[in-house]
């Protein structure tokens, strides 16, 4: 059929009822923070001094790698083990509903809980690591907690969470006829998800994926407390946060969150230009 | 078959030449397949397997420590007991706040919904300049830590009276629900396929009819899946709520948070209760979105 | 219109609307769907559009419902420019091509769309239903989801949601080509006598001529997004204007030639190619010296054994025999290398090979423009 | 129910609301005991609001209120009372409410106090942050009693010591605080601890990692992962009066160091309205009587007011401290009251000083 | 059948499949889609599956296709059950009733797809997707997406899908329901070729009787999900088994009665309503006794003017007249109050209301049962 879109003046009035309270609520305030990372504490004036200081102290710009190198391969795992779950369970599958249940479960215990139940069940005396050691695979427990391990465990169970609560919904968009004309054409299962199911469900995937990493980004009590926020885990909140409420210091707290805001900008940024380039719309057999 | 076993030597050359060089595979499973299909089965089996091994182990580890009695270097505690988790309900009321914090996270989770789902309807079916410069914007709320803008919109809320209420915390949630909403249900939005709203709009639906009974079941998905991480994370918002809120008005996350971070001599076992306590709002209403997401959806035939 | 006339008449809100379309154009990028198409359609009428796939049907009706604006070119309802009324103030009824049916809903409550947009008493909302249902036999299906439905069902359903809100147009894009042929004539019959009762103005477009010919009060035959010919459709089947239309409609038989000659009325035409001459009724278009086409319908031709009749036949070879159910197609070789398509009611009467002579009526011979 | 405590405290007919936040804990003294006792002397007159929070989130909160502010009275540790002075959100008690506060009863530390922080603020519980080792009677028959022998110990058993990260944990302050104190250091001058970041380091090699929280560390010790965690003396009695520390730990003194001495304060903010400042100066005035005061035993606070005693202690939480108290180490008992020994005892250091130890402590060890 | 013998043989490499469906159940929870169907298609045929809307047609292809699972019963290809084979060995072309083209493929990605998944060559792959865009009229359109083709150009890249890969088995459901009548038959002509040439396989659904009988070697008729008659199609159109096939497939006049008497190879029939008495030809399967329903296809049926003719002729009025294109279809009222519904070629040579004659040749008129 034909169609296509053209818009009425009169529509984009709909943007308007969650435009406004953002912009009544959060514009200012954001303003007077992004100027007060122009300022320092108890003096006047506009300056540089508070970019220049964390682009040339190592203790703040190594925040940049640490929460890059911990997030991004921890989104790249969640993504997969998100994906592969809900993929394998999408069709009507016995269990399939507990299955996704318990996926998305971490979601609604929080991050503090989960961040106890890693440790809970990481620790060297944890379920964990005894159970490894009473198999006889280990002799020594593995050190998971308060450390990258843990930050990165704690960090992909509740981004897996994340992701699969919107993959599942994502996966019955996608119609089943396409796949079965694929496979009858010939393609494998493996090639039909190549070719047909990854291509249509791909923008929504990184759309989600994009979002998990950039929350992520902002990770903060779980780098503190199954973290070792002093190094491994010092994230870019953790840093900020000791800005503000240890030093006092909220220009440089402001600073770090602003070049934290544009990292996570800059990573959507670049996941949306993927994004683009492929097919994005209805998945539904186009007759 | 029966030219096929009179002139069996012929087969090769002309099994070729009729099909052009068309690449003929046998009408047979191929080994490399099914070793293939058992292989992805067995992996997915175990992914899941491990995944949720991990899940319910960690969970349950959490809940035992919180119910266990004396529970040192065993494999499980020497006994259960549940005096610690009720102590912290009645040292800190946990209820009342349950029952705030129900109302106002609800209460901004439905809002915050409602005033974002027209925005993502724009954002999805039309295309205009700087549109995605529209979208980061919508985003920075909730990538931005809220200490950057914490303080001055706590001043704003006590300047014009709503901080230390309950319509003052609605509102403030909203900062957190609304971008955090518009993002999830972009890509369900997306999906949605435009042909059948231009059949509702013929048969005489106006937007709001519009909306009503085609767009949004067909979203509902969506709308689960926004509902239950906007609560989620409204509800674990901590620093703003905190500034604008007062001692009886503050939701059971702020509530427990500070008292954990204060904590001194209390016994660890009733602060992992009362920490736990914070699992119940959450559970409640993930099952409450799901029930009422596969209610609609049964309704509605999917 | 004889449908315009029977309406009831009200001033201020009439029955069914009259659609104008002047000088429609609609591109796609570079593709012109639809050229500048002047097409009017007074309410009550019966429109079928024809013409080959991707001619540009879908296109205006998607126009006239809203889907699509017009690159330039005005369409206007009763005098009114269809922009400045809301689309689901329209009024229209349309069964997509694609259907479009909501997935979400069953087959009443799709059914019963456009009448809650209308509200409409719950009371006589569960009649309607009913009675639509009913009309396109889909009784006991109420309460299936679409997807749990065939093809033809789903158009039914599609067709059904169209007409239960007794629209003032009423657009149908190939309404009933998944539906067999006996479900289809049926339908037809419906369809026809909810138009006779309503005098909805219709816009219907179909591949089948015998819909074409039983429905329409008008029939308008387009190519390539330009109309090529508007009329009733005795005047589309019976005088085609063009090559174009005749080739269309099922005209098969064609040769290109000159009208030599004029005697007793009637021209005397030479063929281009090999110099047949044959005799056709004069027509007020044409005169002597035209270039034209002769055509006639294979089921006009007429085989005969009759050695007495000699003007205006040719001897020939039956060199393809079709049964295609209720007549045999033939086509037979003439000596001149020419072949012909004829049509004979029922099974082989003629063998593959036979010699026979073909007799073409001056009457039904019908002489067209190239253009 | 939801407004501020400014408009309603207007009407006579209404209770007052006090709104008094907690950003040091002790919500078992101060929401269980004091608050009670004291809406039930005033008689109705008080509705008492009781919040929490960090120090820092709490005096943003101050400040974010501005002139409409709702607290009254805050209850800091050592981190908050200094901030607030800075920042001018206390009202200088001392001299001009020295009656209402009972100046004159409290005790030598509390006196200590009226000099390091001009009077800032009333002092309600003068305890002890550490440092004690707890460890496991089971595995360990002769527990270090000095730095140096538990430096010796851990060498001999790598890996059976920890203890909290330093910003993170009060137990892990009074160990560090203690550490510094017993190598003769200056703790107040950060930069110059050398002798104790080369013991800290030591003692590092051997452990993997810092627990963020204290009962983390306990967890740790009651499983058998570690043996030995430093702690504080009243703390750790008040979890062997809850029953929960399994009969097989014990805890010794560090007999090399002083204990730091961590204090909780009442302050009250600057320029409330009137009817507000008597109403929390009638708080005040209450809260550090010798009575109330006393009350403090029951769970552990030693009382700032010198003439509280366990005697003074209200019918019903007797048992309790006599539950308590029989869990606390000899050494800081005097009899049947608890007690920190006379010449055993620091003060903590100031707030810079401390600040900049846990980033150094976070830069030197931690981050090792 | 012919085109099985003229396939190429091999041993490991079929050509083509043979197709059996045995006792084949579908209940789609407690409606019965199909109800224990057997089919025999041998590999070459061209098997033609007609029935009308909702009969089960699309789940049986789904079923052969494997994307549904029967109920009961079993299917296999040369033998072997389908469900030993992986869905993509099966090596089928299907063309789905709702298309269900790849919207983020272009027309020649969606068309090369099965090519690819073949690891065909580079160059023989643009040659075949070229040769299959141009087969079905889609020149220039190879970059187009498919949202942006008309309906009748999407079902041509489905179908030009499902026989680029030239499989062993096609399956095309409806394939031409959207083209205008002279794009069909010229589709029509290059499925014939493509299935003369390659002797694939082929299972058909269509609601249209013209291409039935043009294209197949085999026609099942089906209805509510069981099947009433497998044939050649002119077994199927010439002598339908029950009343149902006879309906459905357009003999538009019955008359219910007895075989009263056997007169000189000829049948008496005796009408049960009003006790006309015809005279019918013999023929094998029925006797004198018999309760049998007479027939006749409305194109068989003869309007006289002679009146010599005095056996088998009933007299009556002419009460509805409709031109369909090539014939009128008339309905004439009998003096015993019987309607016949009786087809002319060409334009409307009786008038309405004028009295005439039928005559029911013995050897057109057809005996069938029932059921
Ligand atoms: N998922 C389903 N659940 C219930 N009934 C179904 C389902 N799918 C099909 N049916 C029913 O089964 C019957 C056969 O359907 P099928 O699609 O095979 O019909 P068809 O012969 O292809 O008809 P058409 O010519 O209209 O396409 C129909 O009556 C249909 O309503
Ligand atoms: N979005 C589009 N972009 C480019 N070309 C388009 C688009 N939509 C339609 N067309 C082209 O416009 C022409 C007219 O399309 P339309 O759908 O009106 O055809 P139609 O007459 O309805 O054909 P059919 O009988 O096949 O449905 C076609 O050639 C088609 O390819
Ligand atoms: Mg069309
Ligand atoms: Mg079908």
């Amino acid at each position: 059929m034909n169609q296509e879109v053209f818009a009425k003046k009169r529509d984009y009035l709909l943007l308007l009822p969650s435009l406004i309270p953002l912009l009544l609520l959060f514009v200012y305030p954001l303003l007077k923070g992004f100027v007060m990372t122009f300022q320092q504490p108890e003096t006047a004036g506009l300056t540089l001094a508070n970019y220049v200081e964390f682009f040339t102290n190592s203790n703040y710009y190594d925040t940049i790698w640490r929460t890059l190198y911990l997030v991004v391969p921890a989104s790249i795992i969640e993504l997969f083990i998100a994906f592969g779950i809900t993929y394998f369970i999408r069709e009507k599958m016995r269990g399939g509903g507990i299955i996704a249940g318990l996926t998305i479960f971490p979601l609604t215990l929080g991050s503090i809980i989960v961040d106890m139940a890693v440790i809970a069940f990481f620790k060297p005396t944890g379920w964990f690591n005894t159970t490894l050691i009473n198999m006889g695979l280990i002799d020594e427990p593995f050190t998971l907690v308060y450390n990258y391990a843990g930050a990165f465990i704690a960090l992909v169970i509740l981004g897996t969470a994340f992701i699969a609560s919107n993959l599942v919904g994502m996966m019955g968009t996608i119609d089943p006829n396409l796949e079965r004309a694929a496979r009858t054409l010939g393609a494998s299962r493996w090639v039909t998800f190549k070719r047909v199911f990854w291509p249509l469900i791909r923008s929504n995937v990184l759309t989600v994926f994009a979002l998990n990493l950039i929350m992520q980004i902002g990770v903060y009590s779980t780098a503190v407390i199954v973290g070792n926020p002093a190094s491994e885990t010092r994230t870019f909140v953790v840093v900020a946060f000791e800005e503000a409420m240890r030093n006092f210091n909220y220009n440089m707290a402001n600073t770090v969150a602003i070049v934290m805001g544009i990292t996570q900008l800059l990573v959507l940024s670049i996941v949306f230009a993927i994004r683009k380039r492929g097919y994005i719309g209805s998945a539904s057999t186009f007759k | 078959m029966k030219a096929e076993k009179s002139f069996p030597e012929l087969e090769k050359e002309d099994g070729q030449t009729v099909q052009g060089n068309i690449n003929r595979k046998p009408l047979r499973n191929s080994r490399k397949g099914l070793f293939l299909q058992k292989g992805y089965k067995t992996s997915s089996w175990a992914l899941i397997l491990l995944f949720l091994t991990i899940v319910l182990g960690m969970t349950i580890a959490v809940v035992l420590s919180a119910f266990g009695e004396e529970w040192y270097g065993t494999f499980l505690p020497q006994g259960y007991t549940i005096e610690w988790f009720i102590k912290a309900w009645q040292a800190y009321e946990v209820g009342e706040y349950f029952k705030i914090t129900m109302g106002i996270v609800l209460t901004a989770t439905v809002i915050s919904l409602v005033l974002s789902i027209p925005t993502v309807y724009i954002l999805a079916r039309r295309d205009f300049p700087f549109k995605q410069a529209l979208i980061s914007f919508f985003q920075l709320p909730f990538t931005l830590p809220d200490l950057l803008y914490a303080i001055p919109v706590a001043s704003i809320f006590y300047s014009i009276g709503l901080a230390e209420t309950i319509p003052g915390l609605i509102i403030v949630n909203l900062i957190v629900g609304i971008p955090f909403s518009v993002f999830i249900l972009l890509p369900y939005m997306e999906s949605l396929d435009p042909r059948l709203e231009y059949a509702a709009t013929s048969l005489g639906a106006t937007k709001f009819k519009l909306f009503q009974r085609i767009v949004l079941p067909q979203v509902v998905p969506g709308i689960t899946a926004s509902a239950i991480n906007i609560f989620i994370r409204m509800f674990n918002t901590f620093t703003i709520i905190l500034l604008i809120s007062g001692p009886k008005t503050q939701t059971l996350n702020v509530m427990v948070f500070s008292v954990l971070q204060g904590s001194g001599s209390q016994p660890p076992a009733m602060l992992n209760s009362l920490a736990l306590t914070l699992m119940i709002p959450l559970l409640f209403f993930s099952f409450l979105s799901l029930w009422v997401s596969s209610f609609t959806q049964r309704r509605l035939g999917k | 219109m004889s449908q315009a006339v029977k309406k009831k008449n009200s001033t201020t809100i009439l029955d069914s609307t009259r659609v104008e379309i002047r000088n429609l154009t609609k591109q796609f990028g570079s593709t012109t769907a639809v050229h500048n198409a002047s097409l009017d359609i007074e309410n009550g009428e019966f429109m079928t559009l024809l013409g080959p796939s991707g001619c540009g049907k879908t296109t205006i009706l998607s126009m006239i419902l809203g889907t699509l604006q017009p690159t330039s070119g005005e369409i206007t309802f009763n005098g009114q420019p269809i922009n400045k009324i809301d689309m689901s103030r329209r009024d229209i009824g349309m069964v997509f091509q694609n259907y479009a049916l909501f997935p979400h809903m069953t087959v009443a409550q799709n059914i019963a769309f456009g009448l809650d947009m209308r509200k409409v008493s719950k009371s006589e909302k569960k009649k309607r239903v009913e009675e639509a249902i009913e009309m396109v036999q889909l009784n006991d299906l109420g309460n299936r989801f679409i997807k749990d439905l065939s093809g033809g069902q789903q158009q039914r359903v599609a067709l059904a949601r169209a007409i239960v809100i007794r629209p003032r147009v009423l657009l149908l894009d190939e309404p009933l080509s998944n539906l067999d042929a006996k479900l289809r004539k049926e339908m037809r019959t419906q369809l026809k006598k909810l138009h006779d009762e309503l005098g909805i103005t219709t816009i219907y477009v179909t591949h089948d001529q015998e819909e074409a010919l039983s429905l329409s009060t008008k029939v308008t035959v387009m190519s390539n997004g330009i109309i090529q010919q508007i009329g009733t459709p005795k005047e589309i089947f019976g005088k085609p204007k063009n090559y174009f239309v005749a080739n269309f409609i099922g005209y098969g038989n064609f040769l290109r030639g000159k009208l030599i000659d004029e005697q007793d009325g009637q021209f005397i035409f030479e063929a281009d190619k090999d110099s047949v001459r044959l005799v056709v009724n004069h027509d007020k278009q044409h005169q002597v010296g035209d270039e034209v086409i002769l055509t006639i319908k294979p089921e006009m031709l007429e085989i005969i054994t009759d050695p007495k009749i000699g003007m205006n036949t040719l001897s020939g070879k039956i060199t393809v025999s079709d049964y295609i159910g209720s007549a045999t197609g033939y086509e037979v070789e003439t000596k001149e290398g020419r072949t012909f398509k004829v049509n004979v009611l029922g099974l082989n009467p003629y063998a593959m090979g036979e010699e026979v002579r073909l007799y073409l009526d001056p009457a039904k011979l019908l002489i067209i423009d190239e253009e | 129910a939801c407004g501020g405590g400014a408009e309603e405290s207007g009407g006579s007919d209404d209770p007052t609301t006090l709104t008094i936040y907690s950003v040091a804990g002790g919500d078992e003294y101060y929401n269980d005991i004091v608050i009670p006792m004291f809406e039930e002397e005033t008689g109705g007159k008080y509705n008492v609001e009781y919040g929490r929070g960090t120090p820092q989130e709490i005096i943003n909160k101050i400040k974010t209120q501005g002139d409409n502010g709702t607290i009254d009275v805050v209850i800091t540790g050592l981190d908050g009372l200094p901030l607030g002075i800075n920042d001018g959100l206390w009202e200088q008690l001392l001299p001009e409410y020295s009656e209402e506060v009972h100046a004159d009863e409290w005790n030598e530390i509390g006196s200590a106090y009226k000099e390091s922080f001009d009077g800032y603020g009333a002092p309600v519980t003068t305890g002890s942050g550490g440092p004690i080792l707890v460890y496991n009677k089971d595995k360990i028959d002769n527990p270090p009693t000095t730095y140096a022998e538990l430096k010796d110990w851990i060498s001999e058993n790598p890996g059976k010591f920890t203890y909290p990260a330093v910003p993170s944990s009060g137990p892990a302050r009074g160990f560090f605080f203690g550490l510094a104190q017993s190598l003769g250091e200056d703790f107040n001058d950060p930069q110059s601890l050398d002798e104790t970041w080369t013991y800290l380091e030591d003692i590092g090699e051997t452990i993997d990692n810092y627990p963020t929280k204290t009962s983390d560390s306990f967890d740790l010790l009651y499983e058998g992962a570690v043996d030995i965690i430093p702690h504080t003396p009243f703390w750790f009695a008040n979890l062997v009066a809850t029953d929960t520390v399994p009969p097989n730990i014990g805890a010794v003194a560090l007999e090399d160091t002083k204990q730091i001495i961590d204090s909780h304060f009442y302050v009250m903010l600057k320029d409330l309205p009137d009817d507000r400042k008597a109403a929390a100066l009638e708080f005040l005035e209450f809260a550090t009587s010798k009575e109330v005061q006393s009350q403090g035993y029951a769970v552990g606070f030693l009382p700032a007011n010198g003439e509280a005693s366990p005697e003074l202690l209200e019918e019903e939480y007797v048992e309790t401290y006599n539950h308590y108290q029989e869990g606390v180490m000899p050494e800081f008992k005097d009899g049947e009251t608890i007690y920190v020994p006379e010449d055993n005892w620091v003060l903590f250091p100031n707030l810079e000083a401390t600040n900049e130890s846990y980033s150094l402590w976070e830069q030197n060890i931690q981050a090792k």
